[in-house]
């Protein structure tokens, strides 16, 4: 599929898993995901590979879990409330040093809430989200090329860091269409002679497992686990910057930071001095683009749909130098670009 | 184009059925004293024409679509007013209908009723769209509609699309995949749909009737620079 | 003959074997293991048919039998 | 001299952490011993779930995977579609599989994963204390039935072997125990076949044992054999409700 074609995220994310070698995969329905099972019901047959509607994104995640075991590349994905199902699978998989790819298409909540785009499980996503000490890597698309090319890349850093990779899209990147290209790419080689694929009589047995009796044992364990995390931290943030010699910048990922280019052209169109960070790797986050503007940066305005959860992320990367704004919708409401510009305009005012 | 009393679009998933019904509804509303719009979709949960109801209630266009709050559930709720347009002889009627066989089965309960009055189904065709590049798929598809809707497509209508990156070479291929669907099934090409930028550059190339088409469906950073 | 071999350590003293052994020549020892259990003894190797109905019933592998 | 019985090569050299006179310990062998027969040990892949079974993944010779209370038999999934070709199997107890886990054991059923399940009933909770299990009998004493399990209160112990086997996907659904040599000999029979029709590709399989916890019932391991057969017989039959032709 080398030429480009007209894709829905959902689809296209589910496209660019098997070309990057997902053969497996378990979910369970919840709008708005609901194409990413669809597609892979009708694709992965097609290849060999299995799809599983599981009973529940309890037993979707789970089933993940024992793929994963076995050492191959899989998949599973939802929406917010599935998604807080599959903490404690999650958890388990961090525990027991296992890859995979988890999809979040948020849409608002708390509890039910709607079925429109929303960007309230940052907190979640970023911060572990299951019990215990841990982190996802944690990619943010804002385009659907952007999903096609970090769900490839996600495999690969699964498999890498051994740890699960989290795609936190939201509803509107789950649902609009644009072009898009999926090249399939072979999957790079990493070490899995941890996998319990059978022994077959030539080595000794591989025991998949999260539990220590020794509390020593344990923390030696969380030791490592964070040493991964931190080596995350070097080596994989990713972000991008819109003029970077701005005085004042807006800062959103994912489906705001499309709304917020708009806000972006219509500043600077009026000869503001407005610029654009958009943080690509939510955990790790990228500090560094907040030191890279720190000597000539005036303020900043984060804008997500959220009553505001990455905006505590930025004031740590801040830390204190500059005034940091914040501009929210919730629910599954998305900010309007007016609106974000009059905060903006607003928050000019009270650095003057 | 459009010369039945009721126009149904049924098609792939994603084959461009809510952005044509939209256009064509309100391409028609100035020269009908009564029309209407039925957002028959029961698949997609973002797009929906119902999205689009104040602005087409503006225009003298009656919008079907569930009732109240329903209308952003996410559950396939069709209206009890769907019936009434069967019943009303003045009204002309553009059907926008959910993807695949899996949103056409929502037209099986009106098989009755569709019987008794003048109707077309139009297929929508996009090859640019996953499981729709070849004319094997696309015959595929039409044939497992017309099984789950319980009704005959009558046309087809080539809109092969990709979006804001269409060229008249995207457009030019998806009407030759068209013409080949056509030939093997018999059935016409109702029209060809084409981007209003792109109009002069394939407007000598198609002996099919053009209909234009203004993008509508578009993401919420795209609408609002041109409002 | 030893038909009868009992892994005194790795006996943890249940007695469930006692139960299973149709000559009765199973009977729980009075010294302890080095895990502080009182481990099964044999009584009469030569009355020993070897069934084996013993070590089925053991939940250790505690014993092995021999013809 | 010809070895009649000793330790069989698929369970590792490892005394376990099971109290004296524990009926785990036996299923585990038995286990082990149908992997050795069938020689299958280095196809196989075990699922330990949570509950006092957690550490059989120290016990079989075997590669294991750990997994949450509960979804074995989901992880058993996942794995048999990744290696259709290896042995699954899972290892419950009755809170694993009759309380917390009854939707993924349900479901695996209902889809007819080709997978064998060890469901372990004693009656009881017994890694954490001897609290109330879904299988737990009327008047029961137990740590969260003190006054003995009332029907008022809790309703009457689930029979999973009898829910499961009305499941058209299920291929293999026996009841078995271990409360004497006969039906030590019985059982292993079962979970032979059970691993039989896994390899035959016949489907969903599981050997429901009944099994005792001495600890936590307060009876010496003796006592409980006896407890086992008077009281838990009576109430969970031991039946083959489905066992395939194919396998017997």
């Amino acid at each position: 599929m080398a030429e480009k074609i007209l894709m829905k995220g959902n689809e296209a994310l589910a496209e660019a898993a098997v070309a990057a070698g997902c053969r497996y995969f378990f979910g369970y329905p919840i709008t708005p995901q609901n194409e990413v099972p669809e597609y892979m019901s009708k694709r992965l047959p097609e290849l060999k590979g299995t799809f599983v509607q599981a009973e529940s994104e309890v037993a979707a995640i789970n089933m993940v879990y024992g793929a994963a075991s076995a050492g191959v590349r899989c998949m599973t994905s939802s929406s917010s409330p599935g998604i807080s199902l599959k903490q404690e699978g999650i958890s388990y998989m961090v525990g027991s040093q296992l890859p995979c790819v988890v999809v979040n298409m948020m849409r608002g909540g708390p509890g039910l809430g709607t079925i429109q785009p929303s960007q309230g499980d940052y907190f979640q996503a970023t911060k572990g989200g299951g019990h215990g000490d841990y982190k996802l890597l944690v990619l943010a698309p804002s385009s659907i090329q952007e999903m096609v090319n970090l769900t490839m890349e996600a495999f690969d850093l699964a498999e890498k860091y051994r740890n699960p990779v989290m795609i936190l899209g939201d509803g509107m990147l789950g649902q609009m269409m644009e072009p898009v290209i999926i090249e399939p790419k072979e999957p790079a080689l990493y070490d899995k002679s941890w996998a319990t694929t059978g022994t077959e009589g030539k080595r000794k047995p591989n025991v998949v497992n999260s539990l220590f009796i020794q509390a020593e044992e344990c923390e030696k364990h969380n030791i490592n686990l964070q040493e991964k995390f931190l080596q995350m931290e070097q080596n994989e943030v990713r972000y991008e910057t819109l003029y970077e010699d701005a005085e004042y910048f807006l800062v959103g990922y994912g489906t705001t930071a499309r709304i917020m280019r708009t806000v972006v052209n219509m500043a600077r169109a009026q000869g503001l001095s407005v610029g654009l960070i958009r943080p690509i790797t939510l955990f790790p986050f990228p500090h560094v683009a907040f030191d890279r503007v720190a000597s000539h940066a005036k303020g900043f305005l984060v804008v997500e749909m959220s009553a505001g959860q990455m905006v505590e992320d930025v004031r740590l990367a801040v830390n204190g130098r500059q005034p940091v704004a914040f501009h929210g919708r919730t629910g599954g409401m998305a900010p309007e670009p007016k609106h974000i510009l009059a905060e903006l305009i607003k928050l000019m005012g009270e650095v003057k | 184009m459009f010369d039945h009393r009721v126009t149904v679009f049924v098609g792939p998933y994603g084959s461009g059925k809510t952005e044509l019904s939209l256009n064509v509804v309100q391409f028609l509303a100035p020269q009908y004293h009564q029309i209407a719009i039925v957002d028959l979709d029961i698949v997609k949960p973002y797009f929906r024409a119902r999205e689009f109801r104040t602005k087409l209630i503006h225009r003298d266009i009656r919008v079907i679509l569930p009732q109240g709050e329903l209308q952003h559930a996410d559950m396939p709720s069709v209206s009890a007013e769907v019936f009434t347009v069967f019943h009303n002889p003045d009204l002309k009627v553009i059907m926008d209908v959910g993807g695949d066989d899996a949103g056409a089965v929502a037209l099986g309960q009106y098989k009755a009723q569709f019987e008794k009055i003048d109707h077309e189904v139009l297929f929508v065709i996009n090859t640019r769209r996953p499981f729709s590049q070849t004319a094997d798929h696309l015959i595929e598809m039409k044939e497992r509609i017309e099984w789950r809707s319980r009704l005959p497509i009558t046309a087809l209508v080539a809109n092969t699309n990709l979006g804001a990156e269409t060229t008249k070479e995207t457009i030019l291929e998806g009407y030759a995949v068209a013409q080949e669907v056509s030939k093997r099934t018999g059935l016409p090409i109702a029209f060809v749909a084409i981007d209003r930028r792109l109009h002069q550059d394939v407007k000598h190339i198609i002996k099919e009737p053009l209909f234009l088409v203004d993008r509508q469906m578009l993401p919420p950073w795209e609408r609002n620079i041109e409002e | 003959m030893i038909r009868v071999t009992i892994f005194e350590d790795v006996c943890k003293g249940c007695g469930l074997c006692t139960t299973a052994c149709p000559k009765k020549i199973l009977v729980m020892g009075n010294h302890m293991n080095s895990k502080g259990y009182h481990p099964v003894t044999i009584i009469d190797q030569n009355l020993c048919i070897s069934c084996a109905m013993c070590a089925r019933m053991c939940p250790d592998c505690a014993i092995k039998v021999e013809k | 001299m010809a070895i009649v019985f000793e330790r069989p090569k698929s369970l590792t050299n490892v005394t376990t952490h099971y109290c004296p006179g524990c009926t785990h310990g036996i299923i585990h062998r038995l286990i082990a011993e149908v992997m050795d027969e069938l020689d299958i040990a280095g196809k196989t892949i075990g699922i330990a779930p949570v509950g006092c079974s957690v550490f059989a993944y120290n016990y079989f010779n075997c590669d294991m995977v750990q997994a949450a209370h509960g979804r074995a038999p989901a992880v058993a999934t996942g794995l048999k579609r990744a290696l259709p070709d290896q042995v699954i199997f899972s290892y419950q107890g009755d809170g694993d599989l009759a309380s917390i886990g009854t939707a993924e054991i349900v479901h695996a059923a209902h889809r007819g994963e080709n997978i064998t399940v060890i469901f372990v009933n004693n009656a009881i909770y017994g890694m954490t204390g001897g609290q109330m299990a879904p299988t737990s009998l009327l008047e029961q004493k137990t740590t969260t039935s003190p006054y003995g399990r009332q029907e008022a209160q809790t309703g009457k112990p689930i029979r999973m072997s009898e829910m499961l086997a009305t499941l058209d996907s299920t291929a293999l659904i026996s009841r078995v125990s271990v409360h004497n040599a006969a039906n030590v000999l019985k059982a292993k029979k079962m979970i032979k076949q059970a691993f039989i029709a896994q390899q035959k590709g016949l489907g969903f399989s599981m050997v429901e044992v009944l099994s005792t916890c001495p600890t936590n019932w307060g009876l010496s391991p003796i006592e409980a054999l006896k407890w086992l057969e008077g009281n838990m017989i009576p109430y969970y039959p031991l039946k083959d409700f489905k066992v395939p032709e194919e396998v017997k």
